[in-house]
C-alpha cells in the first residue's frame, strides 16, 4: 500500500490536525472524541449545521465547515460512521441556543448513531432536528433494503440548508428546506477502480482490467453491476439516465420531533425531473480520477440536459465526496426553485467550498 | 442466582471469544458487507472488557451501561449502535441490582432485544442478528417457564441461535449494509447474528462455569 | 488503460468543451488553436497575463483563467509544449493595450514556444515581456542542465502577478514583480505511482510496489533517486529539508526586452529561505492521492517550519499541479513581503482558486 | 542546381524515413526523454508534405516558410520549435530563389543551423542535435571547398551525421529534458542527434536520386 499517512491508527487525527493548522482561523478540532468546528461557533443566534460521517470521502464533511455551511462535523474512521458522543460533543460545542440540525446520509450505522445523538441532544433541553440524505438511485427499491445511500446530494443539502441558517431561518425552517434539497436531488456513480483503505492496505474490491461498476456505492461497496469498459460519454449518458429516467421514490423518512422528544414516521416522494427543470449538476470524482476529466463527462451532461430541456442554473465540477483513491465519478442533480438558487449563491467560506467572501 | 462477577465473567468471555472468531465475522461481512464486523466487535467488546476491569460494580444496571456507552461509542458500525442500545435497555430493567434471577435475566435479555429492534427497526427475515435473537429468547422463555435449570435453558438458548444463525444463510438481506446486494446476499451467513450466537454462548459458557464452581464450594 | 475518456485524440478539447459549458461566464475557448480565455477579456487597460504548458497538469493552466489571475491559457497536448500559434493567438485576444506578460515554466519546450510567440507579438507591436519560473529544487545545478524546471511556484506567479495586473500596475511592474515571486520560490515533489497518458496507455514508468521517486517532476520524467517507502513524516521531512537548505540557486535568465525587441540575459540569484522569513505554503497532489492525505504531509511541514522560525503566512492544500492520475505530492514555499501579500490575499474569481468574490 | 522540385522532395522523402523510424526515435527517447521525439516528429514531418502537397511553390523561401511554421505550430516539443527555426531561417537566406547553387544550398543548412543554436543555446558536446549538425556541415562545407560533386559532398556530410550521431552516446546531457539526468544520461544515443541524421541522410538520398533522373534525361 502506498498512501502519504504514517501510522494507520493515527490517520484520521493527524489529517485533522493538518487541517486545523492549515486554517486556524477558520477550523477548531477536538480529537477526543473527534470533531471539526468552525471557529466563531457558536454563531449567536443562527441555527447549527452538524454533520458527520465515515472518514474516506474527503473533503465531505471537515471541508464544508465554515461560514454558509457546516457549523460542525463528526469524522468516523476510514467508512465507518461516527459515534453518538462524537455528534453529542460537537453539537454541544457548536449550538447557540438556535438549536441544531443533524445532517444524516442514509447508512444504518450513521442513521442510528444520529438519532441516539438526537435523543441525548434533547435530553438536555437542545432542540434538534434530524434530515436525510438518500439521493443514489443505484438503489432501486426502498422497501426491501435499507434505502437509498446518502452521496452527492450531502453538498447541496450542507450548502443550501447551511446559507439558510446563516441567514436566520429558524430551525424548522431550516430543516424543512434541508429535506426539500434532499427530495429534489438524484445522483448515481461508478468505478474504474477500487480503493485502498489503510487497515486493510489492498483493494476494497477486484475489478478487472476491461471492467467497470456502475452504480457504486461510496464505500467500495459493490455496485448495480459490472460491464465491460466503456468510453466517458457512454458512462455520462448511461448515468444521466438512470438520474433523469428515475420514477417518483417513496421512503418512509423517520424524523425527529423536538416538541414531543419521539420519532415521527414520514412517507416522502421524490418527484421525477420534468423538462422545464432548473437544476444544480454535480460533476464529482470518486478521489482518483483528475479533475480534467470530469469535463469531458460534463460536456455530455450539458448535452443531454440540453435535449431533455433540464436548463443547468449552476454547475459544480471537482472532488467533493470521494472513496479515498477511487478512479471514478458521480453525477447529482437538484432541482432547484428561486430561493434554493439564492442560497446556493450566497457567500461560503470553506476550505473546499468557497465564493462570495 | 448471577451475581454481577458472573455477568463481568461473561463480557470478558465475550471479548475472547468475540476476538477469536473475529476474522471469520469480518470475511463473513466482507461477503456480504463492508469487512468490518469482525474488527468492529472485538474492538468493541475488549474495550468494554477493559472498562470493566478498571472500574468493577456491583450495580448491574452500571455494568450494562459502562458496556453500552462504551460500544456506542468504540464501535461506530450499525452493530456496535444496536448492541450498544442492546445494553443500555438492559441496563434500565437491570436498575441497581447487584444479582439476577432467573426470571429477571430473561427480562433483561429480552429489553435488550427490545431495544435493537426499536432503533434498528429490523424484522424477522430480514437477515440481521435478530434472526438469532428472537427464536433464541423464545427458547430461552420457554425452557425457563419448563422450569429448567438456567444453565440447561441457556444452554438451548445458545444452541438454538446457532441454528438461527445458520438459517440466515438462504434469507436475502432487507436491512443493513448487505440489502444493497438485493438476491446476491441470499447464501451467506449473516454475520450480526453470528456474533449475536458468539455472545449468547458465552452466556451460556460463563452461568455454567459458575454454576459449576459454585458446586464445587462448600456452601 | 481506465479513463473517463472519449477519443484519444479528443481529449483535450473535449475536456476544453466541458470546462466552456461549465464556467460560461467566466471562460470562452478557441479549438482551433487552442486557447481558454475569459470572457471579458480583453480587459481595458489591463496588463493582459498568458500561459500555458503541456496539458496533464490541471488545473493547471486553464483552471487559473479569470479575474485576478490569467487573462489567457494555451494548453498543449498531453505533457507536450503548447505551440508559438496558440499564444500568439491568445495573446491577441487577451491584449488590450497595456502589454502582454507570458508567463513561461522552463521546460525546453514551452521557453522555445514562448520565446517565438515574443518575437511575433513584438512583430505586431504588441508590448510584450515575458517570466520564467523556474523553482524545482530537484534539480540541483543550471549549468549543466536546462536549469531548474518550473513547477508550483507557477501558482503562486500567476495569483500574485495576475492581482497586480488587475491592480493596474504596468507592464514592466508586473513582469518584475512575477520574477520575484518565482525567484522567492522553491518546491520539491515525489512520486508514489507512475501516471497513464491516453496516448500510451500504459505507465510513463515503473516504480515497485514498495518503491516511491523522490524529485520527480511533473512529466513522470524520472526523478532525482528512488527509494523504498517511507511514511508521510519522512516523506515531508525529505521534501521540506531539500527546499529548506538549498543554498543559493543562480542562473542565467532570458527575458524579453520590448524596447529592443531583442534578448536580454540576466544572471539572477535566488537566496535561501532564512529564520524569520514569511512565506505561503502550497501543499499540493499530484493529481491521484487525495487531498485527506495532503493535511497529513502539511501537519509535519508546519512543525518543521516552526521549529526553524519560518512563518507559514498562508496555506493552501489541494490538487492544483498535477500529472493526471500520479499519486505523490509536492511542497511549494514562496517568501512574501507585505505587497506580495496583499496581492495574493486580493480576490480571485477562477474555476481554481477563488476567494475574495 | 537544385530546385524547388528536388526541396519539395526532400520534405516528402523526410517525411517518409522520419516516419519509418518514428518507433526507433520514440524509444530513444524513452531512454533519456519523454518518449515522444519520434512521435513528435514524425507528425511534424508529415503535416509539412501535406501542407506542402496542398500548396504547391517554385518559391525557396515560400517552401522553407510553410516547413518552419508548420512545424512549430504542428509540433509542441524542444525539436518542433528547433527544426522549424531550422526552417524559417533558411527561408530567410533562400528568400525568392526558385533554385540553389551549391554555395547556396550550404548558406540555407547554415543558417539553419545556425537558428537551432540561437534558439536552443546548445553548445558542442551537449548531447543535442547540434552535435550533428555541426560537424555533418563541416564535412559539406569541406567536400564543396574540395570541388567535390553535390552528391558527393552530402553523402560525406550524411555519413558525418551518422557518426556524429553515434559520437552522441558518452556524452553526458547539458540541455533539454535529458539533462536532468545527469550522469545516467550517458550511454544513450540522442534523439534529436538521430533525426538530424536521417533528415540529412534524406537529403542526400534525394539529391542523388534528381541527379540521376537528370542524368538519365537527354538534356
Ligand atoms: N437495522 C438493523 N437491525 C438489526 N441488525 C442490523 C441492522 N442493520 C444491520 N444489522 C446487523 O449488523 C450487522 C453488520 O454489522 P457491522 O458490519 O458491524 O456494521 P456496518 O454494516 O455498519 O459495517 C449485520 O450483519 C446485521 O446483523
Ligand atoms: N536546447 C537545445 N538545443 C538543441 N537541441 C535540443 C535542445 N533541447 C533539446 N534538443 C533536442 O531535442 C531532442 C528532443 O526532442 P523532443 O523529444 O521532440 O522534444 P521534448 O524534449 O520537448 O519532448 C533532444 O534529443 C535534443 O537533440
Ligand atoms: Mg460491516
Ligand atoms: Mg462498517
Ligand atoms: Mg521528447
Ligand atoms: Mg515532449
Amino acid at each position: 500500500m502506498k498512501k502519504l499517512i504514517n501510522e494507520t491508527d493515527a490517520v484520521i487525527r493527524e489529517q485533522m490536525e493538518g487541517m486545523a493548522l492549515a486554517y486556524p482561523d477558520q477550523l477548531r478540532i477536538s480529537t477526543e472524541p473527534k470533531f471539526i468546528v468552525r471557529t466563531d461557533a457558536p454563531v449567536p443566534a443562527k441555527v447549527a449545521l452538524v454533520s458527520g460521517g465515515g472518514s474516506g470521502h474527503e473533503p465531505l464533511h471537515g471541508g464544508f465547515v465554515g461560514m454558509g455551511m457546516l457549523d460542525g462535523a463528526c469524522p468516523g474512521e476510514i467508512f465507518t460512521s461516527p459515534t453518538p458522543d462524537q455528534m453529542y460533543a460537537c453539537s454541544l460545542a457548536v449550538h447557540s441556543g438556535a438549536g441544531v440540525l443533524l445532517v444524516v446520509k442514509n447508512y444504518t450505522g450513521d442513521l442510528l448513531s444520529f438519532e441516539t445523538a438526537a435523543e441525548l441532544l434533547h435530553g438536555d433541553g437542545i432542540p434538534v432536528r434530524t434530515v436525510l440524505v438518500d439521493d443514489d438511485v443505484a438503489v432501486k427499491d426502498s422497501l426491501y433494503t435499507a434505502g437509498r445511500r446518502g452521496v452527492g446530494a450531502t453538498l447541496l443539502v450542507e450548502k443550501i440548508a447551511g446559507a439558510a441558517a446563516e441567514a436566520g431561518y429558524p430551525l424548522h425552517a431550516v430543516a424543512e428546506l434541508a429535506q426539500k434539497v434532499a427530495l429534489h436531488s438524484r445522483s448515481m456513480g461508478m468505478a474504474l477502480t477500487s480503493c485502498i483503505t489503510p487497515a486493510a492496505g489492498k483493494p476494497t474490491f477486484d475489478l478487472g482490467p476491461d471492467e467497470i461498476e456502475i452504480g457504486i456505492g461510496i464505500h467500495g461497496e459493490p455496485g448495480q453491476r459490472r460491464i465491460p469498459i466503456i468510453d466517458a460519454d457512454k458512462v455520462t449518458t448511461l448515468l444521466a439516465c438512470e438520474i433523469l429516467d428515475d420514477p417518483p421514490y417513496t421512503r418512509i423518512v423517520r424524523s425527529f420531533d423536538p416538541e414531543t422528544g419521539g420519532w415521527v414516521e414520514q412517507r416522502l416522494t421524490s418527484a421525477p425531473f420534468q423538462p422545464g427543470d432548473r437544476v444544480i449538476a454535480l460533476v464529482n470524482s470518486m478521489g482518483g480520477t483528475p479533475v480534467s476529466e470530469l469535463y469531458t463527462v460534463y460536456r455530455q451532461l450539458a448535452a443531454i440536459c440540453q435535449q431533455r430541456s433540464i436548463h443547468i442554473a449552476r454547475t459544480l465540477v471537482g472532488a467533493y465526496i470521494t472513496s479515498l483513491d477511487m478512479q471514478g465519478c458521480s453525477i447529482t442533480l437538484t432541482r432547484i426553485d428561486d430561493e434554493m438558487l439564492r442560497l446556493w449563491d450566497a457567500p461560503v467560506k470553506t476550505p473546499a467550498l468557497r465564493w462570495g467572501v | 442466582m448471577i451475581s454481577a462477577a458472573t455477568i463481568t465473567a461473561w463480557l470478558h468471555h465475550a471479548a475472547t471469544l468475540l476476538d477469536e472468531h473475529k476474522a471469520y465475522l469480518t470475511d463473513l461481512d466482507a461477503a456480504i458487507g463492508d469487512a468490518d464486523h469482525g474488527v468492529n466487535i472485538a474492538r468493541g467488546f475488549n474495550t468494554v472488557a477493559q472498562k470493566i476491569a478498571a472500574q468493577p460494580s456491583q450495580s448491574l444496571g452500571l455494568l450494562f451501561k459502562t458496556a453500552g456507552m462504551t460500544l456506542m461509542s468504540a464501535v461506530g458500525g450499525a452493530s456496535g449502535m444496536l448492541y450498544g442500545n442492546f445494553f443500555l435497555k438492559a441496563a434500565a430493567v437491570a436498575g441497581d441490582r447487584s444479582t439476577l434471577d432467573d426470571a429477571d435475566l430473561l427480562a433483561v435479555l429480552e429489553a435488550g432485544r427490545d431495544g435493537i429492534v426499536q432503533r434498528g427497526r429490523a424484522e424477522l427475515g430480514d437477515k440481521t442478528m435478530i434472526d438469532a435473537w428472537t427464536p433464541a429468547l423464545a427458547t430461552l422463555r420457554e425452557a425457563l417457564a419448563a422450569e429448567q435449570p438456567l444453565t440447561t435453558a441457556l444452554t438451548r438458548c445458545a444452541a438454538t441461535a446457532q441454528q438461527a444463525m445458520a438459517a440466515t444463510i438462504p434469507l436475502q438481506a432487507r436491512k443493513g449494509r448487505a440489502s444493497y446486494l438485493g438476491e446476491r446476499s441470499v447464501g451467506h451467513q449473516d454475520p450480526g447474528a453470528t456474533s449475536t450466537y458468539l455472545l449468547l454462548r458465552s452466556l451460556s459458557e460463563t452461568v455454567s462455569n459458575a454454576a459449576l464452581s459454585t458446586q464445587d464450594q462448600p456452601t
